[in-house]
């Protein structure tokens, strides 16, 4: 064999600042977005300073927080190299039965208002988990299924029968209005799941086992994780948490139809890319998602108060959407550029 | 010590060798597992013929299945770019926003007095031009498809809306509005329906009997191998989501005609149809596998089911389960076998005795 | 109850019955979406009268308000050789063809709620109330709660392609030009009768238009959703008058605590009670599509087909909308 | 002899079978592991080595036979199982998470905790750095796997298995990617296991590593248990005969001929932070080899030949005409062909059948007026199937099934089919058996003969030494050395490859 040499190692010295900058620009995608918020407001607050007042900034944040619920989920699934396209007929159903148990049921506690919602939710998000592990098909089209399949059972259930808001206890409702210090209640219960949940998927075990799944699912099987258990949880969680969104949704607004949380899957996929995480899994954060939910609402609300007219909103904002998804990529392929050379010089050295 | 203990001397040279095999060039069994879909799609259609005429003495009139044609025309169009796309890897949900898109550029046009020609050949660069916006995204800035086509078909709807905020009233001529409506003389076949026919057999030509085709399939399974074999993956990509803007942008013209008007919210949700009746065709939504005849089958039960269904009065609610329910079966049924043996094995492991606990490691 | 046993023709036949309907028929029922609350309870008006006629009604439409949605029903009225169809657009023109095709077999067709318009045959539309009488008294209705005929106003309308909410807000502008020159109509936004669209549209409203005073939402879901938010914001809602069109069920609250002071309605029920009196009496050739024709519409009374006007062709009005309040609010359970 | 202790062995493996369909991979699948011995499997590509693995991994459940660990016979479902009960693997091919970090990958499922089971990165990334310094690497624990060299994923499996602590640890062609230095260390580290009790399983290709570094060797050929015997009692020759079942040419035939026309001229080629000022020729009838160490950019400069990558300055061009960059198709079509160094994600679609990714590279050829003619792909793929002495099933089955050294053939029926003036070949002969390995040379040197231009990159230095009629050394992107065959040698070569040179030209 040969001589002893020094093998060239990418960086040379222990504590290699490589993994801390990119942990640092990890962080940063999220800053990226904070920012980006930040200079929606400025904008939409210089064409018109109402956008900038307490109110407008309640609604805000209240606006946005269906959607950054739905995104806490989303994201746990994505980041398995899963998706979930049955949130938006989850929330619907959930919403109908919270509030068909209010009608039907009057006195009913506001608190299973809530465990209606999350056991209806979670009902389905089982459903779903459990199909995708069991016969391990690919879950974008079981929640393609899923989606029609329960947007079919709740169109049975309401049978154009609106829920109105006197059926709904003024209480539950007051989730959906009142505000503490300023800041709406709903939106603190939504940031506390959301907090909850980053804190989660960082710190715990399981959690991590998820962000294995998706980088490389082959892997994990090796690695001794029980991958179909945790798919299956991740989905138990996105479908309970869209059972939490249905019931909001009630406290919201105070009336259900079959028309409630359309769409919503849209949203929520498009929320939670732009917030980086990895359509393809094995990375990303609740908080980067969860602050794009908050920022395609501001886009929204700070075209409608710039009196931009209704017509324009929507090629607006998905133009806004395109340059999102195309600045972020740009950004990280320079960023990516730029470790190359640097780690090329490091080797010259 | 000098011989090993269990396995001594005597190796154990018992028979021939078993895996050299000859040169085979049979047709591979994976093969006939890749038909069976197609085989139960085919049941699945006879099934649905036949519950279809059960309810309904007219249900095998022409009338019936023209209108079964008439109505998936433009879904059945839009499909084939779509499968191919599927095929490598991709998605595009942008299509029935382009669908809308060129039909209201078309209506606008002519609606202020241009000729009838042109404002259909406006429309069709209309689906060039936003398939190539697509195509670049996701080709060369390499944008996951599903984000940049939920991105645009926000943005394909929005520009619809501003062009067109009420719908046309202008009607199209009526020698081409009938186009849209009538079948083709002497038959009970829509226009819409020839198109697709033409574009189905030059599909299946392409997909499964030229090396563009086959190289179609290899980006789908390895992009990185289909590159190294000299496929030019990138330009692939980008002309795929061309061809689906133009495709799209025709079946938008022919839904224009269909209507006899242009609007800005036509075939609005019609996204996930096309891409649930792709995947029930057979496509698996990673890639790589999938067959035309798959796709043109789903297509035919789609239609004729919905016939079935509303002439005997099923309600709209029940159709969207049955729909959802035939898609989960797509993928269900051919993994049926194999779910079946995982609960099984599991049913089993968990009666066979635990492995013993580990006897404590050597080491420190 | 197929309607096989009167066959073909009997409705283009026209006006030269024998003045007695016929029993038996078979009316398909199209509203916009399966699930519209409002036109279930049309549906329900129509089921009524052709029960009191001894004939029978299909309900059919997608789940989706969508005109491709609505098609396939009518083919299936077609097939099913049904005797007349009652229908609410979700497109002023997408479905002619359709309809056509439905002409030619000889079935009567009805539009209500929302009216489509085709060449080459006619069909009779019953109006809930006509759209001056509808732009007019909801601008009056606003000016009266608003107390002033002064200061910006807005509307919060449905999709921006819904031919008589675009009808109705036409109606508003012109009226307001003339009748009050210093209400200033600052902005139309579009809810898309979705709660959270409505109520993103509306937030933007309220902080694009700072001095807002008044919003006319002529649509049941945006006026309730309007009304949810008043609720909400006490000190929003004392400066914003809400008015428009809704259902008495889902406003009884509002009107109750004074977030909304009135609105205005038809009865749903009636307007498709009526609708399917009319399709029977199309369908047996007691009545036609000329001016001055008459036909009895049960428990309501005759009505009488009015003159094609602008883009309405051949119609029927059932009447001037109700405006409730907090005296009669608890009288209706629609 | 050996220091095989006559203790009661760690574990049995006895008569194991294992069947994929119709694909009998194991039929005797039969090992005796004692503790503190290191156990040398060999075997030809396809013996059925990875498949005995991965039974004892927990990853395949035998058709039939047992398995007993420290005395108790034990059934393993899941790798769990194997884990528990002191087993360790490294897998042939890299298992890592490109997304987490290289600590996480190391204690992915046992991260250390603190208080409220939270995982204490910071103990996890100083027990990751401890790990690395018994192997005697330097690596960021803190860094993505994503974007690691072949050798540092498989410096990570390495320190991923002996941070398990386990009994048995059974290594499948660990050293397949490594550098020698690197290989030393790891057997300093199978030393210090085997003093401290554990059995060492491991698999290599490589018959001088085996003699390094094993007390035993167990042979396997088709499936079956041949014979185990101490390393010291057996020849080279007698493991080859019963790996192989017949006696072996050599290793390196060698056929000289006069080296012709100039096929590929690469003048001034260079790309920003991955290589410079590259310049050399490649005539007919003549293999160059690039050597080099790991990371050297050997691999980049062939692909940027051939046109997956980028290139910025200089120009490559092929019997007088210059090629475009960055076209493979360009390139084909002027008669470069190239074997990438990894077949799994590069050179096979290995879900596509066996004779589909053979004619993958020449589909144009085999169509007629636009249309593919399945016979004739099929045709082809039999022929060079036959040629290339491919071990296979069916020729319809997804190359997938293959073993790794059959997949390397087809890569190379792939590319000879097309008839290439220019063969530029990436590790030709990694992860592949002594039989298959004297083919590939056999071949190669055979159409070298008959006026082809080799461009051969190669870590084992033997092959390069054995092959080639020049070498070119590459340090860091650059050319440090080019060296005629008569003065290649390891010393040469290894001070060229470190930047030590003083002698050849740049
Ligand atoms: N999942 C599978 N499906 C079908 N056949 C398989 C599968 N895995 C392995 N085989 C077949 O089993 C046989 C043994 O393969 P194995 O990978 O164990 O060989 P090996 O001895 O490790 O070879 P190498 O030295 O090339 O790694 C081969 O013929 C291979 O094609
Ligand atoms: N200093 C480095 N830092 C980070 N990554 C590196 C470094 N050197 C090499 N790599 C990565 O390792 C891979 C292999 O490197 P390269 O292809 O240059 O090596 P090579 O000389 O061809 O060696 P081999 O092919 O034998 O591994 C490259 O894809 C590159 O991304
Ligand atoms: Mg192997
Ligand atoms: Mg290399």
């Amino acid at each position: 064999m040969t001589a002893t040499l020094p093998r060239p190692t990418p960086a040379g010295s222990t504590r290699t600042p490589v993994g801390a900058r990119l942990g640092g620009l990890l962080r940063a995608r999220e800053t990226g977005i904070a920012l980006l918020i930040v200079v929606v407001f400025v904008a939409a607050t210089v064409k018109n300073d109402a956008f900038a007042s307490a109110n407008s900034i309640q609604q805000l944040l209240l606006g946005a927080s269906l959607i950054a619920l739905l995104t806490v989920g989303q994201t746990m699934v994505i980041v398995t190299r899963n998706v979930d396209l049955s949130v938006g007929s989850v929330v619907g159903i959930s919403a109908y039965v919270v509030g068909m148990t209010f009608r039907d049921h009057p006195g009913t506690p506001i608190l299973l208002g809530f465990v209606v919602g999350i056991a209806v939710g979670a009902f389905f998000g089982a459903v779903n988990g459990a199909v995708v592990t069991l016969f391990r098909v690919p879950s974008l089209v079981v929640t393609l299924a899923g989606l029609y399949v329960i947007r079919g059972l709740d169109g049975l259930l309401v049978d154009g029968v609106i829920i109105n808001p006197q059926s709904i206890p003024r209480g539950f409702q007051r989730i959906g209005f009142e505000t503490v210090l300023g800041v709406p209640v709903l939106f603190l219960l939504v940031l506390v799941v959301v907090l909850v949940a980053a804190y989660a998927m960082r710190s715990f075990r399981s959690a991590r086992d998820l962000y294995a799944i998706g980088s490389n699912p082959d892997a994990a099987e090796l690695a001794g994780i029980p991958t179909q258990k945790r798919v299956f949880t991740a989905f138990l969680v996105s479908g309970s948490l869209a059972g939490l969104t249905g019931a909001l949704f009630v406290a919201l607004f105070a009336q259900v139809d079959v028309t409630a949380g359309r769409g919503y899957e849209f949203l929520v996929v498009a929320a939670v890319v732009v917030g980086g995480v990895a359509i393809f899994g094995g990375s990303g954060t609740v908080i980067g998602a969860a602050l794009a939910a908050v920022l395609l609402n501001t886009i929204d609300q700070a075209l409608v108060s710039s009196r931009i007219s209704g017509f324009w909103t929507d090629a607006i904002a998905g133009a806004l959407l395109l340059a999102a998804i195309a600045f972020d990529r740009s950004l990280s392929l320079r960023i990516a550029r730029k470790l190359r050379t640097q780690e090329g010089a490091h080797r010259d050295v | 010590m000098s011989e090993t203990a269990v396995h001594a001397e005597t190796p154990r040279d018992s028979g021939p060798a078993p895996t050299y095999e000859g040169v085979d060039t049979a047709r591979p069994p994976r093969w006939r597992l890749a038909l069976r879909w197609e085989t139960a799609l085919v049941a699945i259609l006879l099934l649905t013929l036949l519950i279809g005429s059960n309810g309904s003495a007219r249900f095998f009139t022409g009338t019936t299945f023209f209108f079964a044609g008439l109505n998936i025309g433009e879904i059945a169009i839009m499909a084939l770019p779509l499968l191919m796309i599927v095929l490598i890897g991709e998605i595009d949900l942008s299509v029935a926003a382009m669908l809308a898109l060129s039909g209201a550029v078309m209506g606008v046009l002519w609606q202020s007095g241009t000729s009838f020609g042109v404002a259909v050949a406006a429309a069709l660069v209309t689906g060039l031009v936003g398939g190539a916006l697509n195509g670049y995204l996701i080709a060369y800035l390499g944008l996951p498809s599903i984000a940049v086509t939920i991105g645009s078909l926000t943005l394909f709807r929005g520009i619809a809306q501003i062009i067109l905020p009420n719908p046309t009233t202008t009607p199209f001529p009526t020698e081409v509005a009938t186009l849209g409506v009538l079948p083709i003389p002497g038959t009970q076949v829509p226009y819409s329906i020839a198109v697709f026919t033409v574009l189905a057999v030059a599909t299946a030509t392409f997909v499964h009997a030229t090396p563009s085709g086959r190289s179609l399939y290899a980006i789908g399974l390895q992009p990185e191998a289909a590159e190294f074999a000299g496929i030019r993956v990138t330009r692939v990509r980008f002309e795929l989501f061309v061809l689906s803007g133009l495709v799209c942008s025709l079946a938008g013209v022919l839904f224009a005609l269909k209507n006899s008007s242009a609007s800005y919210s036509a075939g609005f949700g019609l996204e996930l149809t096309v891409v649930a009746v792709v995947l029930f065709g057979g496509v698996s939504i990673f890639g790589g596998r999938g067959t035309v005849a798959g796709v043109v089958l789903s297509l035919a039960i789609v239609a004729v089911l919905q016939q079935a269904l509303t002439q005997q009065q099923v309600q709209a609610e029940v159709q969207n389960i049955v729909t959802g329910g035939l898609l989960l079966a797509s993928v269900l049924v051919p993994n049926a076998a194999a779910a079946g043996r995982r609960v099984r094995t599991a049913l089993r492991g968990r009666g066979r005795p635990a492995p013993p606990p580990p006897t404590p490691a050597p080491t420190p | 109850a197929c309607g096989s046993s009167s066959d073909g023709g009997s409705a283009s036949s026209g006006g030269s019955g024998d003045g007695t309907l016929q029993e038996g028929l078979n009316v398909y029922f199209i509203p916009k979406d399966t699930q519209n609350p409002y036109e279930v309870l049309a549906d329900q008006g129509g089921q009524a009268a052709l029960e009191e006629l001894g004939g029978t009604v299909t309900i059919s439409s997608g789940t989706e308000a969508t005109a491709a949605a609505q098609i396939p029903s009518i083919q299936a009225a077609i097939q099913a050789q049904a005797d007349a169809i009652v229908i609410a657009a979700n497109d002023p023109q997408a479905l002619c063809p359709t309809l056509q095709q439905a002409d030619s077999a000889g079935i009567a067709i009805v539009a209500f709620d929302s009216d489509f318009s085709c060449d080459g045959f006619d069909h009779l539309f019953i109006n809930q109330a006509d759209t001056t009488t509808i732009g007019t008294a909801e601008v009056d209705l606003l000016v009266q709660n608003m107390g002033t005929d002064s200061g910006q106003i807005a509307i919060l309308s449905a999709a921006a392609s819904a031919t008589n909410q675009n009808a109705w807000i036409d109606a508003m502008k012109t009226y307001i030009d003339e009748k009050y020159p210093n209400l200033e109509l600052v902005d139309t936004v579009y809810g898309n009768d979705d709660p959270a669209t409505s109520l993103t549209v509306l937030q933007g409203l309220l902080s694009a238009y700072p001095d807002l005073k008044g919003i006319i939402s002529p649509t049941t879901v945006g006026i309730s959703t309007a009304a949810q938010y008043l609720s909400n914001n006490p000190d929003v809602a004392s400066r914003i008058t809400l008015t428009g069109l809704g259902l008495p069920s889902q406003m009884r609250e509002y009107v109750k605590s004074g977030v909304v002071k009135s609105f205005a309605l038809w009865n749903p029920t009636d307007l498709g009670y009526l609708a399917g009196y009319a399709a029977a009496n199309l369908a047996s050739g007691t009545t036609n599509l000329d001016t001055g024709a008459t036909f009895d519409a049960g428990r309501l009374g005759s009505y009488t087909v009015d003159a094609p006007a602008g883009d309405t062709g051949p119609s029927v009005v059932l009447g001037p909308p109700t405006t409730f309040d907090a005296t009669n609010i608890d009288d209706f359970d629609f | 002899m050996a220091t095989a202790a006559p203790h009661d062995p760690l574990l049995v493996l006895d008569r194991a079978e294992k069947s994929f369909g119709a694909v009998r991979a194991l039929v005797d699948g039969s090992i005796t592991l004692y503790p503190g011995e290191a156990h040398a499997l060999l075997g030809e590509n396809g013996a059925g080595k990875s498949t005995l693995v991965k039974i004892l991994a927990g990853v395949h459940q035998p058709d039939a036979g047992s398995l007993v660990v420290g005395g108790a016979p034990v059934v393993f479902a899941g790798p769990s199982d194997a884990r528990d009960a002191g087993v360790s693997i490294i897998y042939q091919e890299p298992t890592l998470f490109p997304d987490l970090t290289v600590a996480e990958n190391i204690y992915m499922g046992r991260q250390p905790t603190v208080a409220g089971r939270r995982i204490d990165r910071r103990a996890m990334n100083a027990a990751a750095r401890e790990v690395f310094a018994r192997l005697g690497v330097v690596l960021d624990p803190s860094r993505p796997a994503r974007g690691l060299s072949v050798a540092d994923q498989q410096i990570v499996e390495i320190a991923k298995a002996l941070s398990l602590n386990a009994r048995v640890l059974v290594m499948d062609e660990p050293t397949a990617a490594l550098t020698g230095v690197e290989v030393r260390r790891l057997f300093d580290v199978m030393e210090t296991l085997r003093a401290e009790g554990a059995a060492v399983m491991f698999i290599s290709h490589r018959l001088e590593e085996v003699y390094a570094s094993c007390q035993r060797v167990t042979i396997m050929r088709d499936g079956r248990f041949v014979r185990t015997a101490p390393i010291d009692e057996v020849t080279v020759d007698e493991i080859i005969r019963s790996m192989v079942g017949r006696d072996l040419d050599a290793l390196f035939p060698k056929t000289t001929t006069e080296p012709g026309q100039v096929v590929l001229d690469v003048d001034g080629m260079s790309e920003d932070g991955v290589f410079s000022d590259i310049s050399f020729q490649v005539r007919r009838g003549e293999i160059v080899a690039l050597a080099g160490l790991v990371g050297a950019g050997r691999s980049e400069v062939a692909r940027a030949v051939f046109g997956i990558d980028p290139r910025t300055t200089g120009t490559v061009s092929v019997l007088g005409e210059v090629l475009p960059a960055h076209r493979p198709r360009a390139a084909m079509a002027a008669g470069i062909a190239l074997v990438p160094e990894d077949r799994r994600q590069q050179g096979l679609v290995m879900d596509l059948p066996i004779d589909q990714n053979m004619a993958l590279a020449s589909l144009g050829r085999l169509a007629t007026g636009g249309l593919l003619r399945r016979s004739a792909e099929r045709k082809l793929a039999a022929d060079w199937a036959r040629r290339l002495q491919l071990k296979f099933g069916r020729l319809g089955n997804p190359a997938s099934t293959l073993s790794g050294g059959n997949q390397q053939k087809v890569v190379l029926g792939k590319w000879l089919s097309r008839d290439p003036q220019l063969l530029i070949i990436d590790e030709p002969t990694r992860g592949i058996d002594v039989g298959t390995k004297a083919e590939v040379h056999r071949i190669i040197d055979s159409l070298v003969a008959a006026g082809m231009a080799v461009l051969m990159i190669s870590s084992e230095l033997p092959e390069v030494l054995g092959m080639a009629d020049r070498v070119l050394v590459l340090h860091e992107g650059r050319i440090t050395a080019e060296l005629s065959r008569a003065d290649a040698d390891e010393d040469s070569i290894m001070r060229a490859a470190s930047g030590l040179t003083s002698g050849a030209t740049a």
